[in-house]
């Protein structure tokens, strides 16, 4: 008996276990509650909830200016992406013209930080499995990303660069000088990556074929973003429903057939590249002219619903609001990439290793206050 | 009393106080490690007798080995944290005697028996002896009982993972049944 | 050509054995005195030691890690690691309610006993050597095997799930790589003939195993390295700790003091494999040899013995910590497969070359 | 067959750990690659950039005169309610009465940084500082009054 009165033992003999709330490897306040049979997983029930902060109750009472800013909270490694998803609905129930400068430089910032953020995801992987020094080695790399993102945006993880019609203010002078240094350095560490972790014996053994996901269980939970794609569900928003232009440049969507934990890795790894070959094809490109759309200072959605959906460096996040007409959103609910992957993982987990685990919880990239809102 | 004769009493009041420890404990995890002790305490005894080899085999197989496997088993076991029952009087009564007797028998041997002292000239216990020993089918050679021990050790691992494998009977039998449903094209 | 620093430990402890019997007039007393002399001495010596480690590791990681490591307390950081040791004294050492007390305040003592007494029969220096008795390297095995004891006891005792299955981690571990330790020992046991580390040690005087002894005992010592870093608990083996999955394993709930002796006893059984893997490997105190080349050989002798060792040992302490921190953590079930299917084959299969390099004599 | 397989398996995961090792082991002999800035002790050469959001500040000229009219735009252009602008009615030479601060009280522990005060701002009063070393022991230390005691607004700012 634990101190809630729940019995530690089952009457199959399963223990169960409590993987979080604090916990190392559950990057955050998530808890697992785990059946084990020695010790492989019987069951894995996620308990969500600690870290609610009501996000789109907290929406609904601000002004469709102030709203975007709340969302930088929600999946804060990839705070640009949600901003510019907030953005978007706004504008399109505005129907506004953004001026093509501010949407070549909101589509260069939002594949930087999809760069550091599966940067950062690549670290926290190695980490996760026990390799501690991956992940200083991505960060040196995020450190120079995020430089940029100071240098012009002011902040480095919030950057809260967006306003309803365009971008805040306009890109530093020396922005497109820095985009390129990193690039290339950012290029030349992806090597050093595949040599430290992706092609290492321990690391294969530890994700290939481990957690499969089939295509029918990622499309019937509604996973989206790499963790689909891995299972060969073709699912990329910038591909199927573009914004922003993506219509207008060459890239691949990244897909894999095997749907295990070494697929997911892959995936991601490749769409570094794709978005490096996207910064490629735009910064040499930025037009010149406004960076912003004049729209009046109480911004008023015409009563109606909303929907934009983005990419983030996640999956697939969606914005829905519906207007009564008055400066503040009636209802706002955003459909988080993070909320449904977590379900992917009771499925994953099972008739997996406690090890498995963690290696699933790595490369599903869950961010837990996405999950929570 | 110099200091063999010392260290000999603390190491036999050791074994001895660990071992009555052992079986009168009733939680079995300590009785496990009290046992540790006193098998520990014996180790301590060869090495005292300059018998270093047996000593460290004794700690390899005993300790390294038996007792590692018990502590597993109880592992194993449910509810190995509490305390055991209390055992009955009549066979607190029983084990004490046969306890008792066991000692007497084997006094009353060591007295009737003569040991004269070795007078061969000492064996030099290098590694290359050893072996040569261990492995030696002469009259004085360990051969028998090295295999014996090992037949032993073979035995109680087959043992081990006849209890460690868990039988799912049902889950089996459904299988075959399955398989045997399967119409033949 | 005289080494730089000679001072005749064995000559320097038998004057203390001399004047002792002088003064306490023989006899058990002064046994007594020189053990407790001993205990002191190498107990001090080892607290250096494992300071050093710690502060070793820590630079180490913070090179690879392209950080700089402690560099605050004392200079260049190097009082960081008394620092930890002090905070760690001072803190309160709570024992869970649940536990079971005696086993778990005996769990930590346990584990610095064994590691400790693997310390005895190490050649430190020429003619430095606490006991150097007849079988070694087979003693060091014996006694590093009672920690598993200890890492048993103390994950069952702490009431933890977490420290419970760190604990059955562990005694699979430890139990099953101690077989591939124990082959890759033997294949120099069979090429020295003894197993007593003096004689193994004496043995390299015209070079070190390593060179000597072909293609068979570089396996075999890239197989004892692996082992023992399997056997010791240290990443990528630290299953029985793995923060990322079970939070810290079988010490999770100790704190303080206790928790201190786990890493006490952690970085004295690095030392120790360290140092069998030097003696045995690479010759120990002996010092680099190139044939007749008196000259270069000459350089060679006049540096001390000790700091041969010691400059051996910590290589191979270096190679380990690299690996902790290169590596990712292997999964249980690879854990044993790496050992039932890899190490310990090819150990068996390595062991039996060896002995035909023996008999044949093939080796130099 | 087996056996070609196995050694080849064997030869490879050795060739992979050794290759994940001479990445660490380069960085480890190149001391050069140390990313760290030593903190508290480069403050004095520190730079932020330029655009960096670190607290909202009210700039004072030297006769301790702002730009800030208390036009309130920036307390409703924030989200968090961070601002709160007091005015008192201000006696002015011609004996008109005119709208002035008495106290711009900035929550520092209730920003979020995102400059919609500064954008709202129509006289350019408040900007966003380059400080970042806010840890206090009080929380109450955070709240700021940013208005210089005495300050007034400067001529010609409407």
């Amino acid at each position: 008996m634990n101190l809630l009165g729940e019995p530690e033992v089952t009457e199959e003999g399963e223990f169960i276990i409590n993987i979080g709330p604090q916990h190392p490897s559950t990057h955050g306040v998530l808890h697992l509650k785990v059946w084990l049979d020695g010790e492989t997983i019987k069951k894995v029930e996620p308990h969500i909830g600690y870290i609610h902060r009501s996000i789109e109750k907290m929406s609904e009472s601000l002004s469709y200016r102030n709203f975007i800013y709340v969302t930088s909270r929600m999946d804060y490694i990839s705070a640009h992406i949600n901003n510019q998803a907030c953005a978007l609905t706004v504008e399109k129930g505005l129907q506004v013209e953004v001026p093509a400068r501010a949407r070549v430089v909101r589509v260069l910032l939002a594949e930087l930080t999809r760069l550091a953020s599966h940067q950062l995801w690549w670290g926290c992987t190695g980490l996760d499995l026990g390799a501690v020094t991956p992940f200083f080695y991505a960060f040196r790399e995020r450190e120079a990303i995020l430089d940029i993102m100071e240098e012009t945006c002011g902040a480095r993880l919030t950057q809260n660069f967006m306003v309803p019609g365009g971008i805040m203010y306009d890109i530093h002078p020396n922005f497109q000088n820095r985009v390129k240094t990193v690039l290339i350095q950012v290029k030349e560490k992806l090597k050093e990556y595949d040599e430290l972790v992706t092609d290492n014996v321990i690391f294969q053994g530890r994700v290939k074929g481990v957690g499969v996901l089939t295509a029918e269980d990622a499309i019937s939970l509604g996973i989206t973003g790499p963790s689909a794609r891995a299972s060969g569900v073709s699912c990329d928003v910038r591909k199927w429903f573009p914004y922003e232009g993506y219509e207008n440049l060459q890239f691949d969507e990244v897909l894999d057939t095997g749907g295990d934990c070494l697929a997911r890795y892959m995936v991601r790894m490749r769409e570094m590249k794709q978005s490096i070959h996207i910064i490629e094809q735009l910064i040499d490109n930025i037009p010149e002219g406004d960076f912003q759309a004049k729209t009046k200072m109480v911004i008023k959605l015409p009563k109606g619903e909303f929907y934009q959906r983005v990419e983030t460096a996640r999956g697939e996040l969606g914005v829905y609001i519906v207007s009564d007409g008055g400066s503040s959103p009636y209802r706002i609910k955003y459909r988080t990439p993070n909320f449904s992957n977590l379900w992917a993982l009771p499925v994953l987990a099972k008739n997996a290793k406690i090890g498995d685990l963690i290696s699933i919880m790595a490369t599903l990239d869950l961010i837990i206050p996405d999950i929570d809102r | 009393m110099n200091a063999p004769t010392v260290i000999f009493y603390i190491l036999a009041a050791c074994i001895l106080a660990f071992g009555l420890l052992a079986v009168t404990v009733r939680k079995i995890f300590r009785a496990a490690v009290f046992l540790l002790f006193s098998l520990i305490g014996v180790a301590g005894l060869y090495f005292l007798l300059d018998y270093e080899f047996i000593g460290a085999v004794q700690i390899i197989v005993y300790v390294g080995g038996i007792v590692v496997l018990l502590i597993f088993s109880i592992f194993l076991t449910h509810g190995s944290g509490g305390q055991m029952k209390k055992p009955r009087p009549r066979r607190v009564v029983f084990g004490a005697l046969a306890g008792t007797l066991g000692a007497s028998l084997t006094m009353s041997f060591i007295n009737n028996q003569q040991f004269s002292a070795n007078d061969k000239p000492a064996v030099a216990a290098t590694a290359g002896e050893i072996g040569g020993q261990m492995l030696s089918v002469t009259e004085h050679g360990y051969i028998l009982p090295f295999e014996v021990v090992s037949f032993l050790l073979l035995a109680s691992m087959i043992g081990c993972i006849v209890i460690a494998v868990k039988i799912k009977l049902p889950a089996q039998q459904m299988l075959t049944a399955d398989t045997d449903d399967v119409p033949t094209r | 050509m005289k080494p730089l620093l000679e001072i005749s430990l064995s000559g320097f402890a038998s004057q203390i054995d001399a004047w002792l019997n002088a003064a306490l007039g023989g006899g058990t007393l002064v046994v007594a005195t020189e053990m407790v002399v001993t205990g002191v001495v190498l107990l001090g010596f080892l607290v250096v030691l494992c300071f050093f480690l710690g502060y070793m590791e820590r630079k180490v990681a913070g090179f690879i890690e392209i950080r700089l490591g402690p560099n605050r307390v004392g200079p260049k950081g190097s009082l960081q690691i008394v620092a930890d040791t002090v905070k760690l004294l001072m803190k309160e050492g709570i024992t869970p309610a649940s536990s079971d007390k005696f086993l778990f305040h005996l769990a930590p003592v346990i584990v610095v006993t064994a590691a400790l007494l693997a310390v005895a029969p190490i050649a430190f220096a020429k003619n430095l050597q606490i006991w150097d008795l007849n079988i070694g390297l087979l003693y060091v095995s014996a006694v590093s095997s009672l920690a598993v004891i200890g890492i048993l006891m103390a994950g069952w005792s702490s009431y933890n799930k977490y420290s419970l299955l760190g604990a059955m981690r562990s005694g699979a571990q430890i139990v099953s790589y101690e077989l591939s330790v124990g082959l890759s020992l033997i294949s120099i046991v069979a090429l020295t003939g003894s197993l007593k580390i003096s004689d193994i040690v004496m043995a390299q005087q015209d070079g070190w195993w390593i060179f000597k002894g072909h293609i068979p005992v570089l396996i075999s010592f890239v197989i004892f390295l692996i082992a023992s870093t399997a056997e010791i608990n240290r990443a990528p083996f630290d299953l029985t700790e793995a923060e990322q999955e079970l939070t810290g394993g079988y010490h999770t709930e100790y704190s303080g003091m206790k928790f201190a002796m786990f890493l006490l006893a952690e970085y004295i059984n690095l030392f120790v494999v360290s140092a069998i893997a030097a003696t045995i490997f690479l010759g120990g105190w002996m010092p680099f040899h190139l044939g007749h080349w008196q000259a270069f050989n000459g350089i060679m002798d006049w540096i001390p013995s000790s700091m041969w060792f010691m400059g051996k040992t910590l290589f191979v302490v270096f190679i380990i910590m690299q690996f902790r921190w290169t590596f990712p953590r292997l999964r249980i079930d690879q854990l044993l497969n790496l050992e039932w299917k890899y190490l310990l084959p090819i150990s068996m299969v390595n062991t039996i070359l060896v002995a035909l390099i023996t008999i044949m004599g093939w080796h130099f | 067959m087996f056996l070609k397989d196995y050694v080849g398996t064997v030869y490879k995961s050795v060739r992979s750990l050794l290759t994940g090792m001479k990445v660490t082991g380069y960085y480890f002999t190149h001391p050069k690659e140390i990313q760290t800035q030593e903190y508290p002790d480069n403050r004095a050469t520190l730079q932020m950039f330029d655009r960096f959001k670190g607290e909202v500040i009210m700039p004072h000229d030297d006769s301790n005169e702002h730009r800030c009219t208390g036009c309130q735009a920036c307390e409703i252009a924030c989200p968090n309610g961070t601002i709160k602008i007091i005015t008192k009615q201000e006696l002015q030479p011609d004996g008109k009465k005119k709208k002035a601060i008495d106290a711009f009280v900035y929550h520092l522990e209730l920003c979020t940084l995102c400059n919609m005060c500064v954008s709202a701002c129509p006289s350019d009063a408040i900007k966003m500082g380059q400080s970042f070393e806010h840890s206090v022991y009080d929380k109450r230390q955070l709240k700021k009054i940013l208005n210089k005691p005495g300050s007034k607004v400067m001529e010609g700012v409407e």
